[in-house]
């Protein structure tokens, strides 16, 4: 993708920082959805809230944190508290975005970070859920960031860790989960998603330069449903490709691959 | 109030409240005495084979390093993790075959910088059993409840997932709104291992930065084992007692510990030492790799000091105070690796 | 989990959970704004006759004053307050017919110093309801559950008791345990008002000393009206962010008001002017004693720089602040009697 | 009293302090449990951890406070915490003692300091239970500090603000209160009350110098139960009401009347 002017991941980056509003909140991790927050900071949303979930809030961050309670994520912070005060702060309902990352996900957003083949005999074991079940629980709006194929984007998740829409509409009530959280986006590197397919599915919405519809269905193992207007993302500028290398990850912690 | 799902997860380091607050009268007290002591005795008197331990900070982040080095050179064993964003600790655990169970909520993964070897390897081959499935809110309120001296948590997450399965919470109808809602066990650790930036010889605890769970785990905490960079007068304690954190009564054992995280992270002090991680994160790709590590860095020396001594000693500390204050950038192999 | 007892409380604060979530949503903001204003605007905009009032501190402890006396003086009307030890404010707003609700759990007493005799002679005269009963830690936890956005929080007190079958709490059987459990539910007040000793123009607020129940309170507000002695810059909170008990995003309003809790005390800064309050104790024995209070120092003055000046100016501040240093002895009709 | 060289006070304070055991923790009200504790700490308990409810913990008490809250109660405090930190101390089984004091108590230990005569049209409101439900829930031993008549001492409340046995043995415990704890001592101006009583009643163990059962028995309302071998209490010493005069409450807070 080099020969496009710009990487997978500062395309994910650019894509995820536009979904951020100004003066909202975001709850993220490392990695992407970092880079995302910074970015959009720094450009459309100087009043973008961040936070971490081990108790950091509203840093100046000052380069690129390698964990979630790394102290650059407190550094200048308005508050360093704890994971009860970001976590009830969630829970509660001011908490306007969340981040995801997958290595299953399905049709209605549910995601698995837990374990690949069965829980007690697994052919691989991943970290499992962290923080991911209770942003996904309590967050507004999620965003889930996954470089899809037909592995990840699976018709179900060997092992649920956190809620998307269950199994669909009304499904995350009925089970108690927080009325208006859920997936609102799924970025991967061929497209954007939403969730207005038939009964809270994954819909295509908008596809990256030079994507075509095949391509998106030859990496999805469900059938995806396709939005009326479909949209072509903007590709990253080159000012936002210079903030992310300049300012925000001149180590290439995220941005070298 | 019916019961809607109950978690299959083992109840690791729940106890009835009732039975908790014996062992408090019968084991903790509010006298003021000199809690100091060494690594050595602390693990050797506090952390018997089979403890469930659970261990402060986070991630890579103000982590008491020298304690599970020196639970690995006693080799204990069937310990039960609290795998609440346990890295570098439980994966060192396991490698060195001290650990049977782990209830995680995140486990066997170093964040960015990739996943673990050595953990992964052990559950995959069944020999450490994951007992129980949580969330990183899920423990932090685990350790409310056992801090607060009652049976559960209310909360709103886990619902509706496997997650909630493997766990060792309930679903109930809420008898307020008729909605459901988790119930999230207490858990009373056997064992809490800290390391903070400085406290008093009695073992009042003062931390900078985020708390992350440290405030509701030591407090949840049986036994508490505090390292500590330097250890302060009491008077110092006294001039702002809102900075204490953690009040001596919680805490067991008090012991200077001077880099006492390394390689993790101490906020404003020193940062991660990502050469020695990375090591570890190479090496432990086999059984046989990890246990040169251990041969190197902890069978092979006598104590914590010496160990600084063979990750770089006065230099690479240096370097990792430089780091933590913006001075330097930081050296990460794994960084090296990318850029090739 | 049989629901055994179902105190007949009324249920004064409580929000099904994901209606105070759409609550949240319409009507805070992350928005880093600067909310400063007077006390006169934040009693107009955000305490509409029938709120839910509760007061941070404690007894005469940290009281936003000012803002009592403002309630005061625009005459609001059916007033619901938590009665979480509170005593002046409480005191003052039932003697000037603000208040028709009360849920107590110490209301109509001045500790030491005495009972109130305006709340009381409210309370069995019929004119205030006492609609709930609950004790100090049933109120803090309200405030918890409040906070973390949950309907409960499980307990162990108030169990056996009338304060619980006058509670808005439940008791059920434990599923864990099997055993009898209290469950509190969850409060989020209408209007939280405080008095800290700095915050920036945002409402990044400190407290010196300790937070009583204001850490939970602060989180669990719909409105948060702030006053402080200093408003310091966003560098100073920034420089040491673990110092920030309360962070911006709950706050709704910010007002310098020096003195602000007088007569209460303000650790580290000034004692209890135990003369008002002593005043303030002996004429409101009768209502017509009462509104000579307000007539005097409420409705007599056009502000609280005002009233300070009538309650003795900068020499009894002085003396307060000498007290509060232990620099001098405190003076107080109460004790004077005593001598007698 | 006056005559006998110590005030009621100071006997109270002084009967009250012995109770209190080296290297343990007690959480108290201001008035005569603070002098208690005070005490306590300056002759045979120097090793006591004085505790309040809205956060101070192991104060160097530097003169009386006048509220459980005032800044004397964390004056070079080991830690000025919060009211859900001692709660949660107390209610995890960490407190030895708690102190109440009492409107009306019944024989059982149950106490009323919220009305006199119906809750909604009351005789006499009281200010509630504060935090002495909590206290008589969670500390595993409770004194109890009244002046005894028969009006205080009662068959039964008129509201039960705070457990005692409830109705007796084993009730706490069905109830769903902690196992071990409970009233551990009444002291009045008359004598020391233990509640070795049939049922878990209050049975009189000990007389201050110079009284009588008869003048127990005439000051309350139930029978009283009294122990095989009855003591008299040792009056406060010279050396004590020194300390509490000098030392603890110099202004008379207190100790004047």
């Amino acid at each position: 993708m080099e020969t496009k002017g710009y990487t997978e991941n500062e395309l994910l980056i650019s894509v995820a920082s536009k979904l951020l509003e100004d003066n909202t909140s975001a709850l993220v991790g490392t990695g992407l959805p970092m880079l995302a927050g910074m970015l959009a900071q720094k450009t459309h949303a100087p009043g973008l809230l961040i936070i971490f979930e081990a108790g950091g809030i509203g840093a100046q961050i000052p380069t690129l944190p390698i964990s979630v309670g790394d102290s650059r994520t407190f550094h200048k912070a308005v508050a360093a508290s704890s994971m009860h005060d970001v976590m009830s702060f969630a829970q509660a309902g001011y908490v306007d975005f969340g981040f995801l990352g997958a290595a299953q996900l399905d049709k209605h957003g549910n995601i698995n970070t837990t374990v690949i083949g069965d829980h007690d005999h697994p052919k691989a074991r991943l970290p499992g859920s962290g923080g991911a079940n209770d942003v996904g629980s309590f967050a507004r709006r999620t965003i889930i960031i996954i470089r899809q194929d037909k592995k990840r984007l699976v018709e179900k998740c060997d092992f649920v860790t956190t809620p998307g829409y269950l199994d669909g509409e009304g499904a995350r009530e009925r089970a108690g989960l927080p009325k208006n959280s859920g997936p609102y986006r799924v970025i991967t590197q061929l497209g954007v998603f939403d969730f207005g397919g038939k009964g809270k599915t994954m819909r295509l919405i908008a596809m990256h330069p030079g994507v075509t519809v095949a391509d998106v269905e030859a990496a999805t193992s469900f059938e995806i449903e396709v939005a009326p207007s479909l949209e072509t993302t903007t590709p990253p500028t080159a000012r936002e490709i210079e903030i992310l290398h300049r300012e925000i990850d001149p180590a290439g912690i995220v941005l070298k691959k | 109030m019916d019961i809607l799902e109950e978690g299959k997860g083992e109840l690791l380091g729940f106890h009835d409240p009732d039975e908790h607050r014996a062992w408090i009268a019968a084991n903790k007290s509010a006298a003021l005495v000199d809690k100091r002591t060494t690594v050595k005795e602390a693990v050797e008197r506090f952390i018997p084979d089979g403890s469930y331990v659970a261990s402060g900070g986070f991630g890579h982040i103000r982590v008491a390093m020298s304690v599970i080095y020196e639970i690995i050179r006693q080799k204990k064993r069937n310990l039960a993790i609290a795998g609440k964003t346990a890295v570098h600790d439980l994966d060192t655990l396991i490698g060195a075959g001290c650990v049977s169970k782990v209830e995680a909520a995140y486990s066997f993964g170093h964040e960015l910088r990739g996943l673990s070897a050595a953990g992964r390897r052990a559950v995959e081959s069944g020999k450490v059993k994951v007992v129980a499935e949580t969330s990183n809110a899920g423990y932090q309120w685990r350790f409310l409840a056992g801090m607060m001296g009652v049976p559960f948590v209310a909360a709103r997450n886990l619902l509706g997932t496997d997650t909630l399965k493997y766990s060792s919470a309930k679903s109930v109808t809420d008898p307020f709104t008729g909605k459901p809602v988790t119930l999230i066990p207490s858990a009373n650790p056997d064992v809490v291992l800290m390391h903070v930036p400085r406290c008093d010889k009695f073992g009042n605890c003062q931390i900078d930065g985020i708390l992350i769970m440290d405030y509701e785990l030591a407090r949840s905490a049986r036994r508490l084992v505090v390292t500590t960079e330097k250890i302060i007068e009491e008077a110092e304690i006294r001039r702002e007692p809102w900075r204490t954190v953690i009040p001596y009564m919680y805490v067991d054992a008090v012991i200077e510990v001077p880099h006492g995280s390394h390689p993790c992270q101490m906020p404003y002090l020193y940062f991660f030492d990502e050469e020695i991680i990375g090591e570890w994160m190479s090496v432990s790709k086999t059984d046989e790799g990890a246990e040169r590590f251990f041969d190197k860095y902890v069978y092979g020396v006598k104590d914590f000091a010496e160990y600084l001594e063979l990750a770089g000693g006065a230099k690479k500390l240096e370097h990792l105070r430089r780091v933590e204050a913006l001075e330097e950038r930081m050296r990460a192999p794994w960084l090296d690796r990318k850029k090739e």
